[in-house]
């Protein structure tokens, strides 16, 4: 464990910028809960990026204005959203339909924990007394869409969530692809997590040191 | 003639008995029927398995059916929600049952079931603790769960506009589980916010045929969750 | 075999409107293409009964006037139909739901063997060389839906139509509820076939001498 | 920028390969896509697998596939109809395979393989020789048969109307397998009546979000089979 006070590393917003990068023009996206939505701010320039929300749109569009929220269009979040020109509605088999069928192509997701074969721990932290609540993260990662998590590195208390086997319950097996961190872009591949762009000023070793499972370099 | 309109919600809930397994719509406040829910308290049926995909908010519709202790059991893939309180008491103390079952394997299940097929196949929570005591088997290579159908005697759904056939039209989010819902249910009770004349409904986007549908009662103003929940109201008031 | 040139028993528009009568009031049939079509022209007075066609509508009407053909409303037997208010139209996999959840209350089809145990063979007659031909016929028997069968009682050449055992390959076995002939009306029971109705002058030993099954009276 | 709309059937049907599985929709004529068919006929592909309920009839679209033996084998439910005399004269002398599947089974199968289920069970066929060799299971006392998924490389569809992102409604008694269609293939290509700008299709009458549709092509004025076949028509002309 190593302190994490120092302020060096990508901001949230820089880290929700780094997933937008990584998603090309046309691409039908599902963001969770959180830090994901954030995503949605930073599609770049010219590119035409298409929300879906699990309960039921595709074609989610940001945040009403004030005033004009309606309680029967939300989010996975419950929040309220906006349906955007050619959006669609739907019933939650045909949207699992989306999900489970590959059809989305992109996922984001936070994360409690994630080992170096790729294994999601995001939806329980196994608390004794804690209520299990799943929703429809194990949907979405038991199909071939790739995951993208975004988290910072460590937790608050500068725990590793990057880690050798993950200790609270699963999501699923071997589904994560790349992980946006505050402080580096890590690819999950066969052989083992490779960090393929570091935050300004960050150095390997100091990833390393904030990381449970082993790192490797391209 | 055929005529599913029902006068009021008391009277669509009439049949609901004890033990009873009933699906409830809606995805958090989004097309939950809170009338009928409202109504079924009133009716008094007990030990229900209630089939929703939460357990409700603050002390009004589902969350309130809990409180009252009239129901034996949740199926659901998030019971716990950020104004949900009952059930979180009532689950911690071991006073109700829950069965968590992932969000699309559960609209799965109850669809499979209004489909006639008993059991089917999914990748979703393989590797997982949901998946423990559950047959897996591999197709392909990939290996799969499977997961049996759930049927319930009776549906309560929430929908936009209705006609006496028991067409059925929803608005936006707040459609999500009414129609797989109807298909799934011995019994699909609906409330609908207006009902029209038969032919009113465009063929082409009636979201629910009527064959789905057993009862339809018009709720013109329902209730808003959120507001009663941050006024933090009772039901029965 | 027993000649059968005598012009004895039900009408064909008879014994439709013998079916006819034992379908409720807010029924949703599924009527088999031929001679089960007819049945729609006699539902009794006051009744209101909805027709599925499984090729994607509910709502099914009568045939349209000459010149309003629409080649994009058909029937399943791919004839030119009409649409009532109240009419829905659906894809494949929702319409056989609607057969195979049981949510279709009565099937009516036509037959080339029942047997006395409800077996059914009406998709093909095994002949060497014929094109095997199933569509909807197994779906429609699948599951708990009412299935009345409705068809002469013997083939033209005077052979029975209602057999100890289907020598015709099976549609689905124990299926059939109810046999409409030109002769009588014969309900399937556990414990055998039941004339419930003999067609005027028509006799009981009659009616048996032309079925190869054992008859029964109630 | 997304747009999914391109200039001609031929363009929408260039990357058909050899040995492909295309899925046509289509109930007899009703939804039949016969432009990108005879684009395919155009195109050259052959050895495919077909998936379609019916053969076609007289000797264009479908029918005029397989003429031009570009059909390997058919997987249908009802290969035989009034008009139909290619494929039955192929069948007989050996020159076409096949997979002949209840109705309701093959909507399953393809719209299973759409939501990532590799099988599922089935009360249909049980106790007739199309279960022979099938898996068969008891269910709560019941028998029933697993069937497997089907997956299509591609699949050429008919609609009335679509916009860029691939949104479809359909027409009438043509929607048929259309929507199944879309979701069960790789690749589905859709030819429409009419192509819309976006937002001109109301979001809660789209059948087929355009997440389930690859390409798009209008075709405003599809020739109707039947008056082809009743012409005795013969694609190429």
């Amino acid at each position: 464990m190593v302190s994490t006070e120092e302020k060096i590393g990508w901001s949230v917003s820089d880290m929700a910028r780094n997933v937008a990068i990584d998603i090309p023009n046309g691409s039908y996206v599902n963001l969770g809960i959180g830090m994901p939505e954030l995503v949605a701010g930073h599609v770049p320039e010219g590119r035409e990026v298409i929300y879906h929300t699990e309960n039921g749109l595709l074609g989610m569009g940001p945040a009403p204005a004030e005033g004009h929220e309606d309680p029967e269009l939300i989010n996975a979040g419950k929040k309220h959203v906006t349906a955007i020109p050619g959006a669609s509605y739907f019933h939650h088999a045909d949207s699992f339909t989306m999900i489970r069928g590959n059809h989305i192509d992109f996922c984001v997701l936070g994360a409690f924990q994630v080992s170096e074969e790729g294994d999601l721990a995001n939806w329980s932290t196994g608390a004794p007394g804690a209520i299990p609540a799943v929703g429809g993260a194990m949907d979405l990662v038991a199909g071939d869409i790739k995951i993208y998590v975004i988290s910072r590195h460590t937790t608050k208390e500068g725990v590793p969530k990057i880690v050798k086997q993950c200790t609270y319950p699963l999501t699923g097996k071997k589904v994560v692809d790349t992980i946006y961190t505050d402080l580096a872009i890590i690819d999950v591949m066969k052989e083992g997590l490779f960090v393929r762009e570091l935050a300004p000023g960050v150095t390997f070793d100091y990833v390393q040191e904030r990381t449970e499972a082993k790192l490797h370099l391209y | 003639m055929i005529n599913k309109i029902v006068a009021s919600p008391a009277e669509a809930v009439a049949d609901i008995f004890d033990g009873a397994v009933v699906m409830i719509s809606g995805f958090g406040e989004a097309g939950s029927p809170i009338e009928l829910i409202h109504a079924l308290i009133d009716q008094g049926a007990k030990d229900l398995t209630v089939i929703s995909n939460n357990t409700g908010s603050g002390h009004v519709g589902l969350a309130a059916l809990i409180a009252h202790r009239r129901v034996k059991k949740m199926i659901c893939s998030f019971p716990r929600t950020a104004n949900s309180k009952v059930f979180p008491e009532l689950y911690k103390n071991g006073e109700i049952e829950l069965e968590l079952v992932p969000q699309g394997t559960l609209a799965e299940r109850i669809r499979s079931g209004g489909a006639g097929i008993p059991a089917f196949y999914t990748p979703t929570s393989v590797g997982t603790p949901l998946a423990d005591g559950k047959e897996s088997r591999k197709f392909d290579g990939k290996t799969y769960v499977m997961e049996r159908t759930i049927r319930a005697d009776f549906s309560l759904v929430k929908c936009k506009a209705a006609d006496r056939y028991g067409n059925l039209v929803y608005n936006k989010t707040a459609r999500n589980f009414g129609p797989v819902m109807c298909m799934g249910a011995e019994t699909a009770i609906v409330q609908a916010k207006k009902i029209v004349e038969l032919g009113e409904l465009d063929p082409e986007a009636v979201i629910t045929p009527g064959i789905f549908v057993s009862k339809v009662v018009e709720v013109s103003d329902p209730a808003e969750e959120s507001k009663l929940v941050a006024e933090d109201r009772r039901y029965p008031w």
